[in-house]
């Protein structure tokens, strides 16, 4: 057999094979893993709209939204938000009244601030029983104008308080929140046009 | 706008070599003269693209269409590998001082993080092809940017005085530790 | 290769003579990238070892019937065929692990230990040396990423595996666990072997 | 031999001791030799004359450049800054000396350089920062930032400046925990009483993150929050000056950086008086001082050449506008030096100046 | 108006407050004198003499058939006592014609005077100038009478006559200029019509306000059209690439002679040695050079014989101070320490100087702190302390590249270096090894 | 599970390979390009791990340096000592067949022995010290003592001793004559391993000069070559020399007469 024909049919075999191989495996491991992934969105889902029970997802204009119902009425959205944080994308689970005029929850889906810094936003050791306190404390708020303070507690319900030494990520999420549910809050009433 | 970060981020901010960690092995290895390491920036740079492009369109129109995500590092990896290797021997006919800039290089990059993880991070950031394209550019950048940063510096070192149990690679990652450090002054750039 | 090498020999001498990490500097990538907790460094330790062994195994089988014009493309699909297999695996049963390492688990594809050892060991030894061969320079990787996230994550977080180990008022080195403590700490970890193997030499 | 006089050959043949008497030349050749008092002349080549100045001179010089800074620190932060500047520098020389031990090397102490490194990075740290924090950066300055690179002249980095780094890396609280000068109250800001609680925040956070702009007299004299030797721009200005006049500090670098950070800042304030802070307040604010007189000045980290100066001061300060307005961070003046330190290699080379008589290419 | 100079160089301490003010006196006839074969660029002397032979003050002892050499002659009368190695003061030994005094007086042969030296044609001038034996004095020894015959090839439109003598503590040229003003200035007329050039330049450095002056008004008393610029004291100014710079503003290139730009320098020293052989007859057998420096008693400018051993001269201008510890032939940027000082003057030699410890450098070295001082020095726009660091680690095609072999190692570099780093021996070193890799390279 | 998925990916990933193995032989054939077969081989035993580890992009390009002899021969950290050793039988450099060498240091001329001129001051490097003058040392020819030959050595097969002379550890020496190299004053020769006796000086100053430097010159009073015959020696310049064709490897000295002592076999004890 010349060379030329034996590489095509070594390499094409060893492929196929490879391909055969790994197709099969994925049946084996591609239910767990989807099981996972939707456990996990499920969970940040359940998370951010703590009140329904039933869940619905339609697609508009690069958004998921997941419509929580509860006994068939809507009882809130929810859809990702990402934007620029310290060192990288955030990206988040907010969870919206109907109208999306108040944020019913928060939850961070992946960030990679600075460890022990900026990833308080997400989860902080050093407060005992409250890690999440940073993502918590936004349930409630009014939408539209969210700002920040520091080193006080927030008098007014568009106000949250940032985590000290990573006023920068705090920013970032309030930043994030602002715009994308403002944007978000379009895309979702272009559907019901 | 998009773009823009998406190419600062990826050349600086968030440097392959200094923050993510790819494509650490040719970066100690051929940052030991400032002439090679030129000729290796852009020989990446070069591979980056062509990945990035390649990739993309495997990955979006075949891979997904027919549901065989299973197979993507196969996929990509076969195509790498034999693109550059194609790449590498075209130019080697082609034109003898393109090969001696840059063609020799190429062997070298198949097996560099750097590749696959810039195709397989386009893919789990869903980058549109221009962005994709972009963020291969900048990434290609920022490899040449410490790469060259570096051989400079070991140029430079070979005349001084290194402990001799710290010569090559381990002040090499001293060093790399160094700028490390001192370009973490960039972040919240983007 | 010598001839006579002993089968020991094969094995032993990933762990200390040819460590892939301090002494050939292959597999950086990883190595810095999931040392931030021992937890992440036991996991690609294993990782790797698991596909070092399963394609040396597949290529040393192989070794005569692959043409040297395809040699690297078809070790690297066989290689990629067993990392997706081990990512698959953990992103199944370990999902927490596999979020931690990332692209790192994909990327072992092109860690040039793997595609390294292939091509200087099992394309070129029978199947049981290359088996011994790769779980040597398996075991000694998997050290090194063990002693390098131990010590950036005792010094980083003051923990190991999770585990508070430093005293109260420690504040951990938040340095130790992002990027430039990886360097710093793998450079003198380079520096310190350099200086023992000196020392050995001379006496 | 003369006492008080080492020479070379006198110290070969001192260490030398051991070694039997001579044996007697024939007739020693040496007595033919016409020379003052029967002791050989001293060989050596030429030019046999050179500079008053040397390498220990120029770093006490500059150690006594920074005395008016020190005084303030001290004036403004308490006896603090005395115990922080001093566990510093000792660090810094125990350091110094171990591992020139270690490496079998002459001693280096003497030379000031350790003790400089030392000084100058307790000055680049919080008034608040725990003793034991300037311990770990003093021997990473030493140990890390320069014997691993070589010893004196072989760094690439500013090890100072490196240690700052690497402190500011790990204990990012610590390093951005600000305590107001003893004489300062909010009201010496600018009269903005409006957030309750500045406990302490240097001119620059407060600007990037409450947009507050700090009043330049405070400013100048120092009477602000921020590291223990930044904050009195007078100090500096009175040591930095000193040291251009005693010609220990390359003037072009002071000149390119301040000049390129006003110029720079400028442009912006022009475009945007409110979202961009004066050229004023940026060379007065912040570390600028203290880096451009006496940290990019280090020679050792410095390029050689006269265009490469330039290029590296310039370039300096545009980094330095870049990461203070648009960076995460409110101060850059470490990291801007620290990077065109790395540069400083690559500049070096491409800014050779042409041989006496090269045709221009 | 801002005196002429050129970019970089070197501000040094002077010393020349030893010697400056005191007249030439001259040496009584030495007892012996050792005179060297070789005491020039260029192929060395055959000598003509033999052991035993008597000589005449003036008579050609030695001389070459190259034509890159110059002839050296007897510089008293007496008997040729060895020929034989004697140490020389560049150190080394090397053969040499060694003469005993017979006679209390000269007894002179004389070259042929020619009647009209103008009317001459222009080859016997210059072959005149050569068997005088005439070299440059300024300090490099280089065969006069190949300078002033140059290729045609090169256009050669100015002569520059070196009075530069920018040397810490050297006055000869100094007081040579002031006593000695018109057989210079014939002399460079001499040569000036030889090269037959119409552009001449004396430069002067500013701190030799009387040269300056008595140069300037015996120019015009002559009726030469000479131009005398005064420049700024600065070293190296006398090295001729930047003498060139400074007077006419012109770039010798790389690699290249003053001719290449169309122009020649010599010496002032040198100018009148033309003059007194071709107007006097008088070979190269005697010159001013300067006794001084702190360890001398008596400092002097001292009218002396080629081959005179160091130690007359010494002994003429007090003797030593006991302190003494170093002294050395040339100025202190560019002379050679000696060790013995039975050794004799040679025709470039300018200057003595002995010092005390006082002045003596400091030993103890730094390592390179990278400076600049010695880039900020640098005549020659090169990076010292690069070509040293790379010498040190043997990395010569760098240094080579990095114009290694443009130092003309005035020491400026040296001199400033806060270090103490002895980069001109660093860079000696370099420069030899280069030259013997290109060697290397030539042969394979 | 389906069949069907794991055929659409059999295909897929076949059809992949196909698409690029065909690429691979067609671009074999066609884009052939003729070298030295010597590369290929060595690329060959290479780890081709292309990791760049050897300061060179990749295998290919280091085997190519290490044929035009750009490389050494074991740079290549991954392959190791097997490696090198491989591609040392590729390139067929084993070492010759024939006597090894050995560095031989031809000065006796200590602190001990030698006169001294002045003090000196300068570089501690003998090339440096050679050139401007020959530092210390009043003995033209004769060692200097600053050890160049022992930093050009990188074998460590060479210390000073405390008499300032350079000793050669005849078992780490392996004759490559670096040190020979780096002497300026050649005092260090490359002899085969049989010569064991020499003329340890290499002053060629007439005795009544020699005399006077060194305790250890020789003076070229010819004894040793009258002694052991013509043929065996000769004097050259003042300076006696072994005519090691005729000598052959005998070991002890033709003579004890020599007055400075400087003829030394190798095999007498307490000689370096
Ligand atoms: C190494 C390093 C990492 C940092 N990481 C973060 C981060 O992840 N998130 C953040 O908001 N700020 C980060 N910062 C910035 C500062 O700690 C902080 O944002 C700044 O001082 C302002 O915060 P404060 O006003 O609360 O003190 C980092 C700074 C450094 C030096
Ligand atoms: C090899 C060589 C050839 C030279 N040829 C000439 C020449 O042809 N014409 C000339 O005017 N000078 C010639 N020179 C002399 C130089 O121009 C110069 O005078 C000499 O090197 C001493 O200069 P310095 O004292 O500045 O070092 C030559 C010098 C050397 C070393
Ligand atoms: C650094 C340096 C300094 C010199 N200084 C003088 C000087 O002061 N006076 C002088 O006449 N020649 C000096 N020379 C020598 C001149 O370059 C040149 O060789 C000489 O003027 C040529 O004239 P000559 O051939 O008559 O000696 C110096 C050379 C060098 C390299
Ligand atoms: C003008 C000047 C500025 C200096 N600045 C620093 C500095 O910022 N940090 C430092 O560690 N050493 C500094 N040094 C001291 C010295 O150069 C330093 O210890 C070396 O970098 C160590 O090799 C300075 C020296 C001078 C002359
Ligand atoms: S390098 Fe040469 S030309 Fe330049 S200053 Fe030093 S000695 Fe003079
Ligand atoms: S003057 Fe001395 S210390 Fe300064 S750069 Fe030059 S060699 Fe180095
Ligand atoms: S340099 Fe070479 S020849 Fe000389 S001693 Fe060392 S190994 Fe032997
Ligand atoms: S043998 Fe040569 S190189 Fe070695 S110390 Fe003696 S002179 Fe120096
Ligand atoms: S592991 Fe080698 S390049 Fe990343």
């Amino acid at each position: 057999m010349n060379t030329s024909a034996k590489m095509i049919l070594v390499l094409t075999v060893i492929s196929a094979l490879s391909g055969g191989l790994l197709s099969y495996w994925d049946s084996f491991t591609s239910e767990k893993i989807e099981a996972y992934r939707q456990s996990e969105i499920q969970k940040a889902v359940q998370k951010v709209l703590p009140e329904s029970d039933e869940r619905k997802e339609i697609q508009q204009n690069g958004f998921t939204f997941y419509i929580g119902y509860k006994n068939g009425e809507i009882t809130g959205i929810s859809f990702v938000a990402e934007g620029g944080g310290f060192q990288d994308i955030i990206s988040m689970m907010v969870g919206v009244t109907p109208d999306f005029s108040h944020i019913t929850g928060l939850a961070i889906l992946s960030q990679k601030e600075t460890p022990g810094l900026g990833t308080k936003i997400d989860y902080d050791p050093s407060r005992e029983g409250m890690e999440t306190w940073f993502t918590d404390q936004f349930k409630g708020k009014k939408t539209g104008n969210l700002t920040y303070v520091k080193n006080q507690k927030p008098r007014s319900d568009s106000e949250i308080e940032a985590i000290t030494g990573a006023t920068i990520s705090s920013n970032a999420v309030v930043t994030i929140l602002n715009e994308k549910i403002s944007a978000a809050k379009a895309a979702f009433e272009s559907i019901n046009e | 706008m998009n773009l823009i970060v998406i190419f600062i981020s990826a050349a600086i901010v968030n440097n392959f070599v200094l923050s993510q960690f790819l494509g650490i092995c040719p970066f100690v290895g051929v940052s030991k003269r400032l002439d090679s390491a030129v000729s290796m920036g852009m020989a990446v740079t070069f591979v980056m693209t062509i990945t990035a492009v390649v990739t993309w369109l495997i990955y979006h129109l075949l891979l997904v269409p027919y549901n065989l995500e299973i197979l993507q590092y196969v996929s990509f990896i076969l195509v790498i590998a034999s693109l550059v290797q194609l790449v590498e021997m075209f130019i080697r006919k082609v034109s003898k001082p393109l090969y001696d800039s840059l063609g020799i290089f190429l062997p070298l990059i198949t097996t560099n993080c750097a590749i696959l993880g810039l195709a397989l991070i386009s893919v789990l950031r869903n980058y549109s092809f221009m962005e994709s394209l972009i963020y291969s550019i900048g990434a290609g950048a920022g490899f040449t940017l410490a790469l060259v940063i570096m051989a400079g510096i070991r140029e430079e070192l070979e005349l001084a005085d290194v402990p001799k149990q710290f010569q090559g690679a381990a002040i090499t990652m001293i060093i790399a530790g160094s700028l490390a450090l001192a370009f973490m002054g960039f972040a919240g750039l983007i | 290769m010598a001839k006579k090498v002993s089968l020991l020999e094969d094995f032993t001498k990933g762990i200390w003579k040819e460590n892939p990490i301090l002494i050939a500097l292959l597999g950086l990538c990883p190595t810095l990238a999931v040392t931030t907790s021992v937890e992440n460094g036991i996991a690609m330790g294993l990782a790797v070892s698991f596909t070092l062994v399963c394609s040396s195994t597949i290529i040393s089988l192989l070794r005569n019937i692959i043409p040297k014009q395809v040699r690297i493309a078809s070790f690297i699909v066989i290689i990629a065929t067993f990392v997706t297999i081990a990512d698959r695996f953990l992103a199944a049963f370990y999902p927490e692990i596999s979020k931690n390492l990332g692209p790192f688990i994909p990327l072992i594809i092109v860690n040039c230990i793997i595609l390294g050892r292939q091509e200087a060991f099992a394309s070129k030894n029978n199947v049981g040396r290359s088996i011994l061969d790769a779980c040597g320079m398996g075991l000694g990787f998997t050290l090194i990423l063990i002693v390098l996230s131990t010590i950036r994550e005792l010094l980083g977080s003051g923990t190991i595996m999770g585990f508070k180990i430093m005293w109260d008022s420690f504040s951990p080195w938040m340095v130790m666990i992002l990027p430039p403590g990886a360097f710093l700490t793998l450079g003198l970890m380079i520096g310190a072997s350099n200086w023992i193997n000196d020392r050995r030499k001379r006496s | 031999m003369e006492k008080n006089e080492t020479t070379a050959s006198a110290q070969i043949l001192d260490t030398q001791k051991n070694v039997q008497e001579p044996p007697k030349l024939k007739k020693d050749p040496r007595e033919k030799l016409y020379k003052p008092k029967g002791r050989p002349l001293i060989l050596a080549s030429s030019p046999f004359s050179q500079t008053k100045d040397s390498v220990p001179k120029i770093m006490w010089f500059v150690s006594l450049a920074l005395s008016p800074t020190i005084i303030c620190s001290v004036i403004f932060f308490g006896i603090r800054s005395i115990y922080m500047i001093s566990t510093s520098i000792l660090a810094a020389l125990v350091t110094e000396f171990v591992i020139t031990r270690l490496r079998k090397q002459p001693d280096t102490l003497s030379d000031g350089s350790a003790f400089l490194t030392g000084l100058l990075l307790a000055l680049t740290l919080p008034p608040t920062f725990p003793i034991s924090g300037c311990i770990l950066g003093s021997v990473f300055a030493i140990f890390i930032g320069k014997q691993l690179f070589g010893g004196l002249g072989c760094n690439i980095f500013n090890p100072a400046l490196l240690g700052r780094a690497f402190l500011q890396a790990s204990f990012p609280v610590k390093m951005t925990t600000w305590t107001l000068p003893r004489f300062a109250d909010i009201h010496t800001y600018s009269g903005v009483t409006s957030a309750d609680a500045i406990t302490g925040a240097t001119p620059l956070g407060l600007f990037k993150y409450e947009n507050i702009v700090t009043d330049l007299k405070p400013l100048f004299l120092g009477n602000v929050g921020g590291s223990l030797g930044e904050t009195s721009a007078l100090a500096l200005l009175i040591g930095g000056i000193f040291l251009l006049m005693m010609r220990h500090a390359d003037w072009r670098i002071p000149v390119g950086f301040l000049g390129s950070v006003a110029f720079f800042g400028g442009i912006f304030w022009l475009v945007d008086s409110t979202a961009y802070p004066s050229p004023l307040f940026h060379l007065l604010s912040g570390g600028l001082l203290l880096g451009a007189f006496f940290m990019a000045t280090d020679m050792v980290t410095s390029p050689i050449t006269i265009k490469g100066t330039w290029i590296y001061s310039i370039g300096a300060g545009i980094l330095l506008v870049i990461i203070r307005l648009f960076g995460g961070l409110p101060e850059g003046v470490m990291y801007s030096i620290l990077i065109m330190n790395g540069l400083t290699p690559l500049i070096n080379r491409y800014t050779r100046p042409k041989f006496f008589g090269e045709a221009r290419a | 108006m801002k005196l002429r100079t050129f970019k970089k160089g070197i501000h040094l301490n002077e010393y020349k407050e030893f010697s400056q003010d005191k007249k030439i006196e001259k040496l009584p006839l030495p007892q012996r004198v050792y005179i060297p074969l070789q005491q020039h660029i260029g192929a060395p002397c055959e000598p003509l003499v033999k052991k035993g032979e008597t000589v005449k003050t003036g008579q050609m002892i030695g001389r070459s058939s190259a034509y890159v050499s110059a002839p050296i002659h007897a510089s008293i009368t007496g008997e040729v006592k060895a020929i034989d190695k004697f140490p020389h003061p560049l150190g080394m030994r090397v053969e040499m014609i060694h003469i005993e005094r017979t006679s209390e007086d000269d007894e002179w042969e004389y070259l042929p005077i020619p009647k009209n030296w103008e009317k001459m044609p222009r080859v016997e001038v210059i072959k005149l100038i050569n068997d005088a034996g005439i070299v440059g004095m300024g300090g490099a020894g280089f065969p006069t009478h190949v300078k002033l015959n140059p290729p045609p090839d090169k256009k050669i439109d100015s002569f520059i006559l070196n009075g530069v003598e920018c040397e810490p503590y050297l006055t000869s040229d100094h007081r040579l200029m002031v006593e000695y003003t018109d057989q210079i200035l014939k002399g460079m007329h001499i040569i000036m019509s030889l090269l037959n050039v119409k552009n001449g330049y004396i430069g002067i450095e500013n701190n030799k306000p009387d040269a300056i002056e008595i140069m300037s008004q015996r120019v015009n008393d002559l009726g030469y059209p000479y131009q005398v610029v005064p420049l700024e004291v600065k070293y190296p100014q006398g090295a001729e690439k930047l003498l060139i710079k400074s007077v006419l503003n012109r770039n010798v290139p790389v690699g290249g002679l003053p001719m290449d730009v169309g122009v020649v320098v010599n010496n002032v020293a040198t100018a009148k040695a033309v003059a007194d052989a071709v107007l006097k007859g008088i070979p190269l057998i005697e010159r001013v050079t300067t006794v001084t420096g702190d360890g001398i008693i008596n400092p002097k400018n001292v009218l002396t014989r080629i081959g005179t051993p160091f130690s007359d001269l010494i002994d003429f201008c007090g003797g030593l101070k006991d302190e003494t510890t170093m002294v050395f032939m040339g100025g202190p940027m560019m002379g050679q320490a000696q060790y013995d000082l039975s050794i004799p003057i040679i025709k470039a030699a300018g200057g003595i100087v002995c010092n005390t410890s006082k002045m003596v450098k400091m030993v103890e070295h730094y390592p390179c702190i990278r400076c600049g001082a010695c880039v900020d020095a640098c005549p020659m726009y090169l990076l010292p302390t690069r070509l040293a660091k790379l010498t040190e680690h043997k990395k010569y095609e760098e240094a080579d590249k990095l114009g290694i072999q443009t130092c003309i190692e005035c020491g400026s570099c040296a001199f400033s270096c806060p270090a103490h780093i002895p980069l001109v021996q660093w860079i000696r070193v370099g420069k030899m090894r280069v030259s013997e890799l290109k060697l290397k390279q030539k042969v394979s | 599970m389906d069949l069907s998925a794991i055929l659409i990916s059999m295909g897929g990933m076949g059809g992949i390979g196909l698409i690029f193995a065909t690429g691979l032989a067609i671009a074999n054939k066609k884009l052939h390009v003729e070298e030295d077969p010597r590369i290929a081989q060595i690329n060959d035993v290479l780890p081709g791990a292309n990791c760049g580890g050897c300061g060179f992009a990749g295998c290919m390009n280091f085997a190519e340096n290490v044929v035009k002899g750009n490389a050494p021969l074991n740079g290549c950290p991954v392959g190791g000592v097997g490696t090198a050793n491989e591609i040392a039988k590729i390139l067929g450099v084993e070492v010759e067949a024939g006597e090894p060498l050995k560095a031989r240091v031809l000065c006796q001329g200590g602190l001990n022995e030698m006169a001294i001129k002045g003090e000196y001051l300068g570089l501690k490097s003998c090339v440096a010290a050679h050139i401007s003058g020959g530092a210390m040392k009043l003995c033209e020819w004769g060692c200097l003592g600053f050890g160049d030959c022992v930093s050009a050595c990188m074998f460590d097969a060479i210390y000073m001793n405390e008499n300032r002379l350079p000793v050669v550890i005849e078992d780490k020496c392996v004759g490559c004559g670096k040190c020979a190299e780096a002497c300026p004053r050649n005092i260090i020769e490359m002899h085969p391993i049989s010569h064991r006796v020499f003329v340890k000086c290499r002053n060629q100053d007439a005795g009544k000069y020699s005399r006077l430097v060194c305790t250890r010159a020789c003076i070229g009073c010819g004894i040793c070559v009258r002694e052991a015959g013509e043929n065996m020696m000769y004097l050259e310049n003042g300076l006696a020399h072994f005519n090691y064709e005729k000598w052959g490897n005998k070991a002890d000295l033709p003579t004890q007469k020599c007055p400075n002592h400087v003829l030394v076999s190798l095999d007498e004890e307490g000689t370096t």
